[in-house]
């Protein structure tokens, strides 16, 4: 207790916890399973936007897009070196994620379904997450604080990136128009969804938020999600598909619709709209790539045996 | 003029195929570096085209720019060389595809680099950069890959020996006068990875041409074609 | 008519996305009277489409055929059902799909044969003899493949734990007057099988309202409307 | 001797021979090697047509190009079917395919590239198999003969098939006109190789002559192709691809252009374009099959002890 109590006299004092120091098993668990999850999210979200990279309308847009993945393979490289130092091993993490004992972000769970997606995932999709992340550069664990200052970066990029594509398509033809509402009309309650249920239903909050692993309620960011985006879909020219929506003065704020957490509950049981298939894809990749890593771990020992004999 | 359009027909359809055959593998590949490496080269041979074909564009005079001409024209348009086309099969096959492409790639740009036009010399010569790294790391991988376990070496010299008939039609592009030194390269690679080359020197031809392509090239434009196929004249 | 139009698009979109599934197997099944099955099959449900599709082009009076309908939307104007944008699969999974929407689809045509629409009656009765067919036949190789060897049971039983999600969004358009039957069929033909139904009666949607296809749909669709859509306007 | 000599006195009395009859080894085996590779030629023979199945451009075609994929396959069953009756099963004669023992036609080792092929396809590929399918009708084994009756009904509907689609081609766009003459281009000197290599270098051609199995001689039947078929192009419109090609009075018959043999006897080796893909698909659509196949065996076996042990 004495322990515990230094412990968090170091984080309310701003300091960072490093791999190496004492901390609590708990805090040690919910950073595996909240970075991991993360890296997850990265690794899983290659694929609704990599669906649409072989149909990209023009060389630049096929160039951007590649190069956005390419980012989310590396977003998940450091993420995963950042559990890492926790003890535990991406090989590890991987197989947890394949057999369903780690998670991914729900909003990956649903189908890219026109071009006018890749414009709105950048857009909200990214745009979420950035609310998500950009105080998670100040969290209490070092290798994990870093990591974010990284992948925040670029992630600004892709949501211009996305919001681009999205006033392409707003100022196009009636079909791209038509295409990026439908897009906004899918996306907008997943995304609403990717800051996590309601403050009321969550569990895990209070205490993470005192080890300063979680730094804002859920219901906090998305309200500023929905205060920052609204205005964005009007400067685009579309509709957000609720009804409710209206500026409430006296909050400051927006108030909106609810999405359907019954569905939220059933994607993370894995009844997304394709959570079988991304899980299929990735398990796909692990067992169909088991004989290269196998190929590559036998080469490094006859060289590390090479090596010994000639010494 | 002509012959200049279809020589950069010849060198932008052929980076423009197989950055999508390499783009395919996205969120697919065995590793997360793989991953990474893979969209990497994937997108240097993208902005490859993006030179090629504005080039080519530029030459014919029709107004065509490097998006028309990858986007609007059927197959038998495309003179892409029929390696590229070949599918990825698994990651062995895709793999030994760049390695035989890669130095062919590396000393055909090598030799563009003291082309009399300078367009073609810059773009050559910005190229031959990034493609040196392609080289050297389908090579590393090939060793390590052919060199690895029973099963890696087996699934290796199937796929050098499905693609190696492919290799011929490079040669028909940039002269005879490459083939020693490129077999020289290879030769001494596969070795170490412990591969054995194929004794035929049969060659398939028809794609640099344009005569014959392979069917897998027209179900790739099913898909790189999609949207600029569907409507007509839209801007992305 | 805009509803009768929805409604006939449902059954044409259908059967086409699952005839075109089928043909998708021309020249690759396990046994050379399958190959043929599943071409007839697929045959029937392409004909059946140009009935559907051909009505709703009259009823919706824009002018537009059958192929207009078929080749030229873009896949959020599809109104079939996702179980039949799932992927081929294996065999097996090829044939849990055309059993789990044969048993459906021949009650729903039964239902439809009394129509008060006699152009609709028409074509569910002609198409009723087809897929009573199609249905005695799906459900024969599913038992057989089902209670065969220990592997085929775990491969059909994986096809129908894939699958069953999909089959609740079938009802929303017969009616779920027409489900018990349809689980008292499909339950003592898969206890024949050795199989095991899901407990969850968790359902996707999206299909028949066009709200959220898969994303199989749109790659489906780069090949299906392929030439329609590089030639625009031309006669086949 | 004595066996031999009423063997031929029957074949030249134009007798059939049946399955259960005395025959030599020689003409066993030939006829094996014959309707096996017909048979053979029929199965791989969907795969350039089934490749344009997905990509038909109207139902009614996709409709028509279906059923005609399926006549082969029911080609290839009465084919496999009179093999079998000379003692080597369908499956014996699989393997022998998929490990080169045995072979197909050549022209399937060519690929479909357009939709016109669709039609040069069926005018062309069905129009030199119809003459050379015609005779074989009349030919001395009973089963074969019979098959080839069924097989050539079905054969010109397809060549009808086919021609209507060139015609529609040709009567078309400029783009569709182009595309019908390349198919011809790249169709022409392949469809010439379908009667096999010239008679000078024809191996087995008259033992097979004399015991009826085979009823012309290839530059013979490849004549009467050339014949019939350059009047049809001219109909459409089309350029035959040989500058040679020219009307001789004498002979009542056009002079050409020999295809490039070396190029047939590369595909022979396995070296067509598609050579190695063709069977590739064969190999896995037969090695994927195999759970199926054993699958259907257990559970017949099954069902038959079950009715033994109730009788």
């Amino acid at each position: 207790p004495e322990m515990l109590a230094a412990f968090q006299a170091r984080i309310d004092a701003g300091e960072k916890i490093e791999p190496k120091d004492w901390m609590p098993e708990g805090y040690r668990k919910t950073l595996i399973r909240q970075i991991g999850q993360h890296a997850h999210s990265e690794i899983v979200g290659q694929l609704p936007e990599g669906n649409w990279i072989t149909r990209a309308p023009t060389l630049e847009r096929k160039a951007i897009l590649l190069a956005k993945v390419q980012d989310e393979a590396g977003h998940g490289l450091y993420l995963y070196c950042a559990a890492e130092t926790l003890g535990i091993s991406r090989d590890e993490m991987t197989e947890m994620l394949l057999d369903g004992r780690m998670k991914y972000s729900s909003i990956f769970a649903y189908p890219t379904l026109t071009w006018a997606d890749m414009g709105a995932v950048g857009w909200l999709v990214d745009g979420a997450a950035i609310m998500n992340q950009v105080p998670l550069q100040r969290t209490s664990f070092g290798p994990y604080a870093r990591a974010m200052i990284r992948v925040c970066k670029e992630e600004s990029f892709h949501q211009r990136q996305g919001f681009d594509i999205m006033m392409k398509m707003c100022s196009g033809t009636p079909e791209q128009k038509r295409m990026a509402q439908d897009a906004l009309n899918r996306l907008w309650f997943p995304s609403l969804m990717m800051f996590g249920p309601s403050d009321k239903d969550s569990v895990h909050s209070s205490q993470s938020m005192s080890w300063k692993i979680k730094m804002n309620s859920n219901d906090e960011l998305r309200q500023k999600f929905v205060d920052q985006t609204v205005p964005q879909a009007e400067y685009l020219g579309l509709t957000i598909p609720d009804e409710t929506l209206a500026w409430n003065e006296e909050k400051g704020g927006y108030d909106f619709a609810e999405p359907d957490w019954d569905e939220f509950f059933d994607v993370l049981k894995g009844n997304g709209p394709c959570s079988t298939d991304r899980i299929a894809t990735r398990k796909a990749a692990w067992d169909d790539g088991a004989w290269v890593r196998e190929a590559m771990n036998a080469h490094a020992a006859k060289k590390s045996t090479a090596n010994v004999a000639a010494e | 003029p002509a012959a200049l359009f279809e020589f950069l027909l010849r060198m932008g359809d052929t980076t423009l195929i197989l950055g999508h055959r390499l783009s395919e593998w996205c969120g697919k590949a065995p590793i997360l570096e793989e991953d990474i490496a893979l969209a990497n080269t994937a997108l240097d041979l993208i902005g490859q085209t993006q030179m090629w074909l504005g080039l080519a564009g530029e030459v014919e005079g029709k107004g065509r720019t490097a998006d028309d001409l990858a986007m609007l024209r059927d197959a038998w348009d495309f003179r892409c060389c029929l390696l590229v086309e070949q599918p990825n099969g698994d990651f062995g096959q895709t793999i030994m595809r760049q390695f035989l492409f890669d130095n062919w790639h590396l000393a055909m740009l090598r030799k563009l680099e003291h082309h009399a036009d300078e367009r073609i010399a810059a773009i050559a010569a910005k190229a031959a950069k990034e493609v040196t790294y392609h080289a050297e790391r389908s090579t590393d991988l090939v060793i390590r890959l052919g060199d690895g376990t029973s099963q890696s070496q087996a699934r290796m010299q199937a796929a050098l020996d499905l693609l190696y008939p492919y290799v011929g039609e490079l040669f028909t592009l940039s002269g005879e006068d490459l083939r020693p030194a490129y077999d020289a390269t290879i030769e001494a690679v596969l070795a170490e990875a412990t591969l054995t080359v194929p004794e035929s020197r049969f060659a398939h031809h028809g794609g640099f041409s344009g005569a014959r392509h392979s069917e897998h090239l027209g179900h790739l434009l099913t898909q790189m074609q999609w949207l600029q196929r569907a409507y007509p004249g839209a801007q992305w």
